[in-house]
């Protein structure tokens, strides 16, 4: 990963958007992953967290809860835990853009688009 | 949690009292006197409208829809001022009096338009013309009935 | 050449765009009602949106961030949250007055009662939306605005006494038969008019969707500089048509017909057609420009693809969004509430909530790291802080303003 | 752990004095590897805690920010009122409370004066 040997994570991280290896954008930094290493030093970034279940707990309150709710009935499992992109697959993180080196077809990562597009936007004559 | 359970109030009330103050009854004599000047203003104004919208007709000014639109808005603003004020409940005897003074001219001033509209939809131009002369005297009755609201 | 005419073509669109239904019932209220005497707001309104316009113009160039990165990235999910909220909710309102506004002028055009235009108003509005590119709808649209230039037209033909117009422009007192609250509600409102948030989010986004860059800089600030200015002055003909035509006559504007009055009076049917083609394009614009920015607004903060230049497939959701948009504002204007007081009361509302991004655009547009050179100088900061204060005073004054006067009535 | 479990928690010092509510988290490169891709990691090394998020989040601790004005010194203000704590420093966290080993008076201030 590109970036400065030096990262922030509400200052440069967090509710940035994120573009794949295109240039299309693929949704914002909702959390940061932290893991606390086997040697028991301090925690290590591990990946960028997106989506529904990420965002509601930043929300807060009932509709934080509902948020949450709607995002883990579309993941394929009812799983709580959110779309992760490791770090491993960032290719750069500047002032400017956070940029990835695959492409968004790649992660999986956004199901309410494919629903939405599958369901009612792709059936509507003149979609492409 | 407490904080926006407070907010959720604050908003009803502001959202009550606007509406309140949309709809709430004129319980005063000034209040009344007020009421029954902005209705002879509105309707002067509904003339107004009416009036030049047929006169640029007349002159051939006119296109489309306009001047029939005109002048049935015109005729349905008049009409609904007027039963806007029919409604309210005059709070004193000299509110009383006022009302029985300003509901003729009122119902002319509105009969007035009815007649121009009705004119305006058959075409014939000598029948506009009259029914566009009659709207003098009730522009004058609204005239009168704005110095009577306002004065003593 | 092409240059110089596609920065032509960018002004000329910039002052169709500029006018939306806001500024036509607004303009034509306040002349026959005060006279030129609420002039100053308009120009007040149309500099805020000039200088508003810039910098949110110049952070997409620059920063290539829009308005609603902007907000969520500032003032973070929360807040930016409430504020999308708040930016949803108005610019609902808005389409709703600027689709019932194509639906009275077809009713004008034709005789048959708005609320059967109202659907194919909703329909046309979403037919742009969804596959008229990007500037086509600008080009098209911006051009057929122009023929509102009518109305300055008007005033030449028309027995204008300048001096008057002048005098009133520049002895702002409250006429003696209206009152003060009514005075500043309506200034509120044309101020409202001008500078609208959609509009703003509108530009921005659309400058992502062109792939403006620091070399797009001088066509941008044409446009902003030149090009709502120049809507500015056309806003305020609209508005000294008004009080030479009707104020004198007694005429109390309530609909959108009215307004057109003194250009039948002045150039007869062919004026009137050209008054009514400028008003149909200007607003059927203005809605398509609303549907957009709500999806633009709503994809942005949540990190969605969005944009014209891609097929609907490959940026779904925000479709969706605007969909759901237009669908909500019909729904509203169906329910047959006079769509001249949705429009005032949109434009009071929306002036209370412009700090809400514009304070976001200009932290932003002083941040070093994003905008290198290109950070506001000291003489704009110190114009955008006068501005910052006049919004915030006016968002805090119009609640009670619009308690006060029963929205004006 | 979530970088959002730590934002907006509250500090306390070795005698139990409340520091202020973790405002940024700043991450270091040169950590170890990362099990996915093998590569070393940013690691977490510096908290900053300050009484207001406000000022920090719209950019007026560490960017350059040419104004407005009134806005920039009062922002600077508050955010002069931060201080650093390292990670090492830590010594518990618990939910909503994170507990450090130093005293206050002992933390670094976020901001460099002069910046």
């Amino acid at each position: 990963m590109k970036a400065d040997s030096e990262l922030s994570a509400d200052e440069m991280l967090l509710d940035r958007q994120i573009l794949d290896v295109d240039g299309a954008a693929i949704g914002k930094i909702d959390d940061l992953e932290l893991t606390e290493p086997e040697d028991g030093g301090a925690p290590v970034l591990t990946a960028f967290l997106c989506g529904p279940t990420a965002l509601g707990p930043r929300i807060g309150g009932r509709l934080g809860l509902w948020w949450a709710a709607i995002g883990r009935r579309l993941r394929p499992t009812d799983e709580a835990y959110p779309n992760r992109i490791p770090i491993g697959e960032v290719d750069c993180v500047d002032r400017a853009q956070v940029r990835l080196t695959v492409s968004r077809d790649a992660l999986d990562a956004d199901r309410f688009r494919d629903w939405t597009r599958d369901h009612i936007i792709g059936r509507i004559p003149g979609a492409g | 949690m407490v904080g926006r359970r407070c907010y959720a109030v604050v908003v009803g009330v502001a959202l009550t009292v606007l509406l309140a103050g949309c709809v709430g009854p004129t319980v005063t004599d000034a209040g009344y006197r007020n009421k029954v000047g902005d209705t002879a203003r509105q309707i002067s104004s509904s003339i107004a409208s009416a009036r030049l919208a047929v006169q640029l007709d007349l002159d051939g000014r006119m296109a489309f829809a306009l001047t029939d639109q005109t002048v049935s808005d015109a005729e349905s603003d008049a009409d609904s001022a007027a039963t806007a004020l029919a409604s309210r409940q005059p709070p004193t005897d000299s509110a009383l009096k006022l009302y029985q003074r300003a509901s003729r001219p009122i119902q002319d001033a509105v009969d007035a338009l009815r007649a121009l509209r009705i004119a305006v939809r058959r075409g014939d131009s000598a029948v506009i013309r009259a029914a566009l002369a009659g709207l003098d005297a009730p522009q004058h009755g609204m005239d009168d009935l704005r110095t009577a609201a306002s004065g003593g | 050449m092409s240059r110089l005419f596609k920065m032509a073509l960018g002004v000329m669109t910039a002052i169709g765009g500029f006018v939306d239904i806001g500024n036509l019932v607004t303009s034509g209220i306040t002349g026959a009602r005060f006279g030129m005497a609420l002039t100053w707001a308009i120009v007040l309104g149309t500099m805020g949106m000039t200088l508003y316009g810039e910098m949110a113009g110049r952070v997409a160039a620059v920063a290539r961030r829009p308005v609603f990165h902007i907000v969520r990235e500032r003032l973070g999910v929360r807040t930016g949250m409430a504020n999308l909220a708040a930016f949803l909710l108005l610019s609902g309102l808005m389409l709703a007055a600027e689709l019932g506004g194509v639906a009275l002028v077809l009713q004008l055009v034709t005789g048959v009662n708005y609320l059967v235009w109202v659907p194919v108003a909703a329909a046309v509005t979403w037919l742009i939306v969804w596959r008229v590119s990007f500037s086509v709808m600008e080009n098209l649209f911006g051009l057929l605005g122009l023929c509102l230039v009518v109305f300055v037209v008007a005033l030449f033909v028309l027995p204008t006494d300048w001096g008057a117009l002048w005098h009133g422009a520049t002895h702002p007192w409250v006429p003696p038969d209206q009152g003060h609250p009514m005075y500043f509600f309506y200034a509120v409102s044309l101020f409202g008019a001008c500078l609208t948030p959609f509009q703003v989010v509108f530009f921005s986004s659309g400058g992502r969707e062109e792939h403006w860059t620091t070399k797009s800089l001088p066509e941008m600030r044409l446009n902003a500089l030149v090009g709502f200015p120049l809507g500015g002055l056309l806003s305020i003909a609209i508005m000294a048509a008004a009080v030479v035509v009707l104020k004198p006559a007694g005429v109390d504007v309530s609909h959108l017909g009215q307004v057109a009055l003194p250009v039948a009076q002045a150039l007869g049917p062919v004026g009137l057609a050209l008054a009514l083609v400028g008003f149909m394009a200007a607003v059927m614009a203005a809605a398509a420009e609303c549907a957009l920015s709500m999806g633009y607004a709503v994809a942005q903060y949540l990190g969605w693809g969005w944009g014209k230049d891609r097929l609907p497939r490959d940026a779904p959701r925000f479709h969706l969004v605007c969909l759901v948009a237009v669908l909500g504002a019909t729904a509203l204007v169906l329910t047959s509430v006079d769509p001249v007081t949705v429009t005032v009361l949109s434009v009071v509302l929306g002036a209370a909530a412009i700090p809400l991004t514009y304070f976001p655009v200009l932290v932003v547009a002083n941040d070093g790291d994003y905008m290198g050179s290109h950070v506001n100088g000291r003489t704009l900061n110190a114009l955008a802080s006068v501005f910052l204060v006049i919004m915030v005073v006016t968002s805090i004054v119009t609640v009670p303003l619009l308690f006060f006067t029963k929205a004006g009535r | 752990m979530r970088a959002t479990d730590l934002l907006g928690a509250v500090v306390y010092d070795s005698e139990g004095v409340p520091v202020g509510a973790v405002r940024d988290l700043r991450l270091t490169a040169g950590g170890p590897p990362v099990p996915d891709s093998g590569r070393p990691a940013y690691r977490l090394s510096t908290l900053e805690c300050g009484p207001v998020g406000v000022a920090h989040r719209l950019g007026y601790g560490h960017r350059p920010m040419s104004g407005p004005w009134p806005l920039t010194v009062l922002l600077r203000m508050l955010v002069r009122r931060s201080v650093l704590v390292d990670w090492a420093d830590v010594t518990g966290v618990h939910g909503n409370r994170i507990d450090i080993s130093r005293r206050r008076t002992e933390l670094r201030g976020a901001v460099r004066d002069g910046s």
